[in-house]
């Protein structure tokens, strides 16, 4: 079955049996995120025997991107469905494709508005970054009023956090950092930042930083918030060594993604939620779109979604705690 | 018939002299073969305007190669310079300019700040090198981790924060993504800028005291050092080229994305030293020409464009790319491995 | 000669330099006039080569003053060196091999137009020189691609085109023959007809007794004596240099040639151009010498015993069955060693310690189970240091930082260890001194007298002629004929070696 | 006096010799004083347990750089190692298995496995270099490329696609987690494994004699071939060792975190041969010990640590580690560039 996977994939981007139907070129912004890969999938499975879909892996490299969009064009794509690397890059892509009037779906990642406005064959699919960073700060502020009498450790009232932040200047990371905080306090809850450190999205590197504040900090660490699953489970790792999870001892720790593994932790206890990226229907909006117009149609034909003023179809985060557990598992079945 | 043996064998030898180029144009070959539409105008203009901005570094790298160092800042400088001049050339009514009331200054000022701090950055790494004798690895891969740090607190600030740096002015892209009309073909200003870097890198090689040293402290540092080379200074100036090279190419990429951040560049310097190895320049030093860094770069971006072309499943990309740039150091290998 | 000219050009004065561990240089002075050539002499070890470096900027010395004219100098580098008229032969070959010989000889001080080098005039120039000092090389060629002579022969010529007041030639010899010597005396001599004094160090007393006026005497990093040339002979140089009478120059025969052990047939090389049709026989306990010019492929003949070198047809039989010597590991395996003529390269292991240098091919023989003998290691490192006279702190001291003359007796004593039966030298006391010398020509009668097969190739007569039993000649990749050595003479060899 | 001023200059000397065990020491004291609680036993443990997977890849990369090598491929190849170690060894009842019927092997298996698949890419990397004289960096460029697309293809399948392999075995995570309790410290397993590992290596770079092998080869490999080494199978035992190295690391690294991703070990090379090198190992070959090695890598995670620790931020970080590494050898250089 191990081959059957790969065969499958390059025959959807290749020529092969797709060969005839019509051309949809497509970047990721780097095939190895968790979270794109999900979103890739579901690009595959909705492209199957519809569109020939043309993968790209643009390695987080918007250079890299741009020259893959000439290939793109070149190739013969009748339209194009863009993960931008960098966002503020539309621009660009947009020129490219305007002057052979392709069509472009971007996704995942928001191009300034005026940006689409100026192409009118350019349209947006995706979340905007700092929903994720509100849902959090919500699901914080909720979580800490219901526990606050165990988990404010010091009993002053405030939070004492540490947060793990994702790789910095990456839009997400930016947007998650300040909004998470901005809507816990607004939410009325005061906070101490402890510590706030990168871990470039990684597991490992956010165990490492966990096992030395842990060290530093030991019990005036009130929260855990991380910016993906991926460093919330690092952090869960570290904290774990350090015997938290087991008897009494336990932290709060939250992520982004709602990735299969976070919601393990969900279930076991380990994790009070997580902000699920709905990598099912952001593949799936994206390549019907990119279909359609690629077949000279309205982007929206035989469609449930609406543009809204931005020429964006909006797909929501949602917010996964326990209570809703189902929810995230069935964004992969 | 022997003057026919020799004939063959000179052709023979000459193949083997040059197996990079023959590599090169066997790689397009066998890609056309399998895909005949590989082989059209439009093509060839975007492998050579996607190779430019990669040669420019490549030859500041190549140079470093050749005095025995090497280069891992190269992509975060790249970065840096990116990073600087499109924060100081935003188009004027652009929302989210990080300077909002800096005029729209002329084109050349951006290129030039651009060069001065790489080219400064770049000197520090020679300085290093040459007089605290840091292993030039040790000292560029510091140079990478702090010039990273630094693009960052410079691209992470108010008013907007570590938003990537968009809105260049249209003087900016025009220089980076425009060309000449040439019939129906644009010819981008790109290539025409690899090709002056290229041929002002092949004089200063060639020609000049400063390339003769340049091989001299590659091939044998104590020979250059009794014979009165003062290989300091060289070494300084040759990483400071290298500097200026990397600012003119961030400020391409910056032009040719459009837009800059902090990660602009990322791993760049690895790309360019392996061209410049495939291209025949040597890690050990004393050895490398420029025609061979252009054909190191040129196989590495007609690898990458074939593959997409072909629609090669990205993961597959990674094992084909491997494997050719293996084999083509493997065949240009042969010629000294003739067994004495 | 006018009262100036007999007046010191140079002068050092109490110079001492010090390395970790050692003293290289206690107190030394040397005076050198100008216009003359000056013999500097010495164990190795002795600090000739480091006295020199102090002089040219390359060492920075402890204590001391030098001056030059009779102003008081010291170079910071060699640039400052080369601009005060002082120019150096290195005894270490410092060349950058990937460029071509005018590159070379113009680097630190190019020939410009403008901004750009003048690769005409630069051109013009080295052909000049070469001219005048009648080399025949082209000046475009790749160093790399020239022989070790030639390559030396370009260094004495660049040292030369500096037009200094002083050459300091540091084993400028060592890799050339007969002909080349008379030639680069031939330059000497006009040298010092333009008033250019020389300093010149060697190991070969005839060649210093011919060339040099004066002589200076080094031991032990201490100033030991000058002597004008006239009153010296061989002896006493010996004398001094090594703090005792060494009576002869070459060690008693005892070795008795038994049974052929080694059958050479018809061997040609693998490579067009090399060596053809080579046919010997070597005897258990003889020494057979190999002479022949520079280029007649002596070197070539030994690697492709060694397995180094492949061979098209012919082959090599060792007491009666043929052994086929793909590589050194079978070669060493079949009871071959090889001390090869390029040192630096093929020779030291620069950084590692002289333990390691000296065991490296013998490590099999240190096996005990998966790990090495440390005991055993340690003993045979002895063994090479005591037998072979090493001067050095330890035997953890790189190898790096001995003389070149001890450099080579650890490769020896590397090479004894492994025991074999048939030992191969060439050049092995290319850079050796006198007493060192000594030394290793017993050891090779010993080994002989042991019942080893020994080949030396040489390109100094006397030692052949000194040492050996038989002389194998080649000339131009053949074998010119083989002459017994207690009947020939210098001029039959060199009339062979002309043979094709 | 005279003793007393020798015996100054011998302790000089040990410093110079010993820089880089100062500087780790001075390094500690410097954080120490900038915050005196960072004096624990448990960042003590932190530290070491975190040092402990990077030694052992270390000590794999170091040996190749004695020959003369290099190695960019190692981080995948950890990375593979991670992969293929999770993927067989994930608890019976979670959710998404890889395997859905595999059942739950003994421990050893899944590091075997791992072990020999890095080894043989590794055994690879040695043969290419070896035979084909394509240089190190090149044939492990071309494997660092390769071995990320067999990693993806192989991590990127049904029946759950491209997701972090979790829940792992608890016989996995105890290995990589858990430790001995000495009190009311607990003593992690992984540090047990570094000092395992690096004790194995020290004998066999000293006591064997494919270590006396391994160092002939980058002392002078010239010189080595007509010593009687067989060069191409002695670089090729090291390189496959240092495959096996990296597979144990991998397991380690999955064990650690309790999941791995194709990205796993991404980059780790590079820390490693900085490591290496800021522990004394030449890029040049013939020089390098264990406990230099073993430095190189507790210097860069005392930094790593001590920063995070400090609590300074995070661009800061960047650039006061960069400076730090130049720092560090510029002092230890000072041994070899004392003028002569
Ligand atoms: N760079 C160095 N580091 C340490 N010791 C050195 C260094 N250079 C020379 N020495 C030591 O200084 C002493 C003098 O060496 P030098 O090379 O001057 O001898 P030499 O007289 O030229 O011998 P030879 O005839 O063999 O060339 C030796 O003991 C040598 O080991
Ligand atoms: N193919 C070649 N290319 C370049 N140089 C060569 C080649 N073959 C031989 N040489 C050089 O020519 C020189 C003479 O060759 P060879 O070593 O066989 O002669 P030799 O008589 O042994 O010289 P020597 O007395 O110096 O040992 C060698 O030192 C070698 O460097
Ligand atoms: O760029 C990488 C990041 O992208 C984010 O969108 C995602 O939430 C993170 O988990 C991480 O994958
Ligand atoms: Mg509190
Ligand atoms: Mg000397």
């Amino acid at each position: 079955t191990g081959c059957g996977g790969t065969e499958k994939s390059s025959t959807d981007s290749g020529k092969g049996k797709d060969g005839d139907l019509p051309a949809v070129g497509a970047t990721i912004y780097k095939f190895d995120d968790n979270f794109m890969s999900y979103v890739r999938r579901a690009m595959e499975t909705a492209a199957d025997g519809k569109v020939n879909l043309m993968l790209n892996d643009s390695q987080n490299d918007q250079a890299k991107q741009v020259e893959q969009v000439d290939t793109l064009i070149a190739k013969g794509a009748k339209s194009l469905a863009i993960n931008l690397v960098d966002p503020k890059a539309a621009q660009t892509i947009i020129d490219k494709a305007k002057v052979k009037d392709i069509p472009v779906i971007f996704f995942n990642k928001e191009p300034d508005a005026s940006v689409l406005k100026g192409y009118e064959k350019a349209y947006y699919v995706g979340t905007t970054s700092s929903e994720s960073g509100i849902l959090q700060g919500e699901l914080i502020a909720k979580a800490w009023e219901a526990n606050k009498d165990t988990w404010d450790k010091n009993g002053d009232g405030k939070l004492q956090y540490v947060l793990l932040k994702g790789e910095p200047g990456h839009p997400d990371a930016e947007a998650r950092t300040k909004f998470v905080v901005d809507t816990v306090k607004e939410k009325g809850i005061e906070v101490d930042e402890l510590a706030l450190d990168t871990g470039m999205w990684d597991a490992m590197k956010a165990t490492e930083k966990m096992d030395a504040w842990i060290a530093k900090y030991n019990d005036e660490i009130e929260f855990v918030i991380a910016n993906n699953d991926g460093m919330a489970l690092g952090a869960i790792a570290s904290l774990e060594k350090a015997g938290y999870f087991s008897g009494d001892k336990f932290m709060p720790v939250v992520g982004v993604d709602a990735i299969p593994e976070a919601l393990e932790m969900i279930e076991k206890g380990k994790m009070v939620g997580s902000i699920l990226n709905d990598a099912k229907n952001q593949g799936a909006a994206t390549v019907q779109l990119a279909a359609n117009a690629a077949n000279g149609k309205d982007v929206l034909e035989g469609t449930e979604w609406k543009l809204d003023d931005a020429k964006a179809v909006r797909v929501p985060y949602i917010e996964i705690t326990k209570d809703n557990i189902q929810v995230g598992k069935d964004a992969y079945k | 018939m022997n003057t026919q043996a020799t004939k063959k064998s000179t052709i023979v030898k000459w193949l083997f002299d040059n197996v990079i180029y023959v590599f090169l144009i066997l790689l397009v070959i066998g890609i056309v073969i399998a895909s005949p539409d590989f082989l059209s105008m439009t093509n060839l203009i975007n492998i050579l305007s996607q190779s430019s901005s990669r040669i420019i570094i490549a030859l500041g790298i190549a140079g470093i190669l050749i005095l025995g160092g090497t280069d891992l800042s190269a992509g975060r400088m790249v970065g840096l310079a990116a990073v600087v001049s499109a924060s100081l050339l935003q188009a004027g009514d652009y929302a989210y300019k990080m300077y909002p009331n800096l005029p729209e200054l002329p084109l050349f000022v951006p290129i030039i700040i651009a060069m001065l701090v790489t080219g400064l950055f770049g000197t520090l790494n020679g300085f290093i090198v040459s007089k605290f004798h840091v292993p030039p690895f040790i000292a560029t891969l510091g140079m990478m981790i702090g010039v990273y740090g630094i693009t960052s607190i410079y691209f992470d600030r108010p008013p907007y924060g570590a938003q990537p740096i968009g809105g260049l002015s249209e003087s900016f892209t025009t220089f980076a993504q425009k060309g000449i009309k040439l019939g129906q073909y644009e010819f981008p200003y790109l290539i025409l800028y690899a090709i002056a870097f290229s041929i002002i890198i092949w004089v200063l090689w060639n020609k000049t005291q400063l390339g003769k040293n340049m091989y001299a402290i590659g091939g044998n540092p104590e020979a250059a050092k009794v014979s009165g080379v003062n290989v300091a200074k060289n070494i300084i100036i040759i990483y400071m080229i290298a500097g200026l090279l990397y600012g003119f190419s961030g400020t391409l990429e910056a032009g040719r994305v459009g837009s800059a951040t902090n990660n602009t560049g990322n791993m760049y310097e690895l790309d360019a030293i392996a061209a410049c190895v495939v291209g025949g320049v040597s890690l050990s030093g004393g050895i490398g020409t420029v025609p061979g860094v252009i054909t190191g770069v040129l196989i590495f971006q007609v690898i990458n464009y074939g593959l997409a072309f072909l629609g090669v499943s990205p993961y597959i990309q990674f094992i084909v790319k491997g494997a050719i740039i293996i084999v083509a150091v493997a065949f240009d290998m042969r010629k000294h491995a003739k067994k004495k | 000669m006018s009262e100036a000219s007999s007046a010191n050009l140079l002068e050092m004065i109490n110079l001492t330099k010090r390395f970790p561990g050692v003293i290289a240089l206690n107190n030394v002075s040397l005076k050198v006039k100008a216009g003359s050539v000056h013999a500097l002499m010495g164990e190795n070890g002795a600090g000739k080569s480091t006295l020199m470096k102090c002089l040219f900027g390359i060492y920075s010395m402890d204590e001391g003053k030098i001056l030059l004219d009779g102003k008081e100098v010291t170079f910071a580098n060699s640039k400052q060196a080369l601009e005060n008229g002082v120019s150096m032969v290195h005894q270490e070959l410092n060349q950058v091999r990937q460029q071509n010989v005018m590159d070379n000889i113009w680097l630190g001080r190019y020939p410009k137009k403008g901004i750009f080098i003048d690769e005409k005039r630069m051109y013009e120039d080295t052909a000049a020189i070469f001219k005048s000092l009648d080399i025949h090389i082209d000046p475009r060629s790749k160093v790399g691609s020239l022989s070790v002579s030639e390559m030396q022969m370009v260094e004495i010529a660049k040292a030369v085109s500096y037009n200094s007041k002083l050459i300091v030639m540091d084993e400028p010899i060592s890799s050339l023959t007969e002909k080349e010597v008379n030639h680069l005396f031939t330059i000497i001599r006009k040298l010092q007809s333009d008033n250019v004094a020389i300093i010149y160090i060697s190991h070969k007393m005839e060649e210093i007794l011919k060339i040099s006026d004066e002589v200076t005497i080094m031991r032990d990093g201490q100033y030991i004596a000058t002597k004008s040339a006239k009153e010296l002979t061989t002896d006493e140089i010996i004398k001094l240099m090594v703090g005792r009478d060494l009576s002869q120059r070459f060690p008693e025969k005892i070795n008795k040639p038994g049974v052929v052990t080694l059958k050479v047939k018809d061997l040609t090389a693998e490579t067009e151009g090399s060596f053809s049709n080579i046919n010997f026989e070597l005897r258990k306990g003889e020494i057979l010498g190999v002479a022949g010019l520079v280029g007649s492929k002596r070197t070539e003949v030994m690697e492709a015993l060694f397995g180094i070198r492949g061979i098209k047809s012919g082959s090599i039989e060792l007491n009666g069955k043929v052994v086929h010597n793909h590589s050194p590991q079978h070669a060493i395996k079949n009871g071959f060693a090889l001390v090869t003529e390029e040192r630096r390269t093929t020779g030291i292991y620069p950084q590692l310690s002289i333990s390691f240098n000296s065991i490296i091919a013998n490590l099999p023989q240190y096996r005990k189970g998966l790990f090495l003998s440390e005991n055993k290691v340690h003993d045979d490192t002895k063994w090479v240091i005591d037998s072979m006279k090493v001067k050095t702190p330890s035997q953890k001291t790189p190898i790096g930082s001995l003389s070149g003359g001890n450099q080579q007796k650890v490769i020896i004593g590397r090479w004894l260890l492994t025991k074999p039966e048939v030992l191969l030298l060439d050049e092995p006391t290319r850079g050796i001194d006198v007493g060192a010398k000594f030394e290793i020509y017993q050891l090779i009668n010993q080994l002989a007298a042991e019942g080893k097969g020994i080949i030396m190739i040489s390109s100094e007569m006397p030692e052949l002629l000194g040492v050996t039993d038989r002389i194998l000649v080649m000339s131009n990749g053949r074998a010119a004929g083989i002459v017994e050595t207690k009947t020939t003479t210098q001029e039959e060899i060199m009339r062979l070696a002309a043979l094709y």
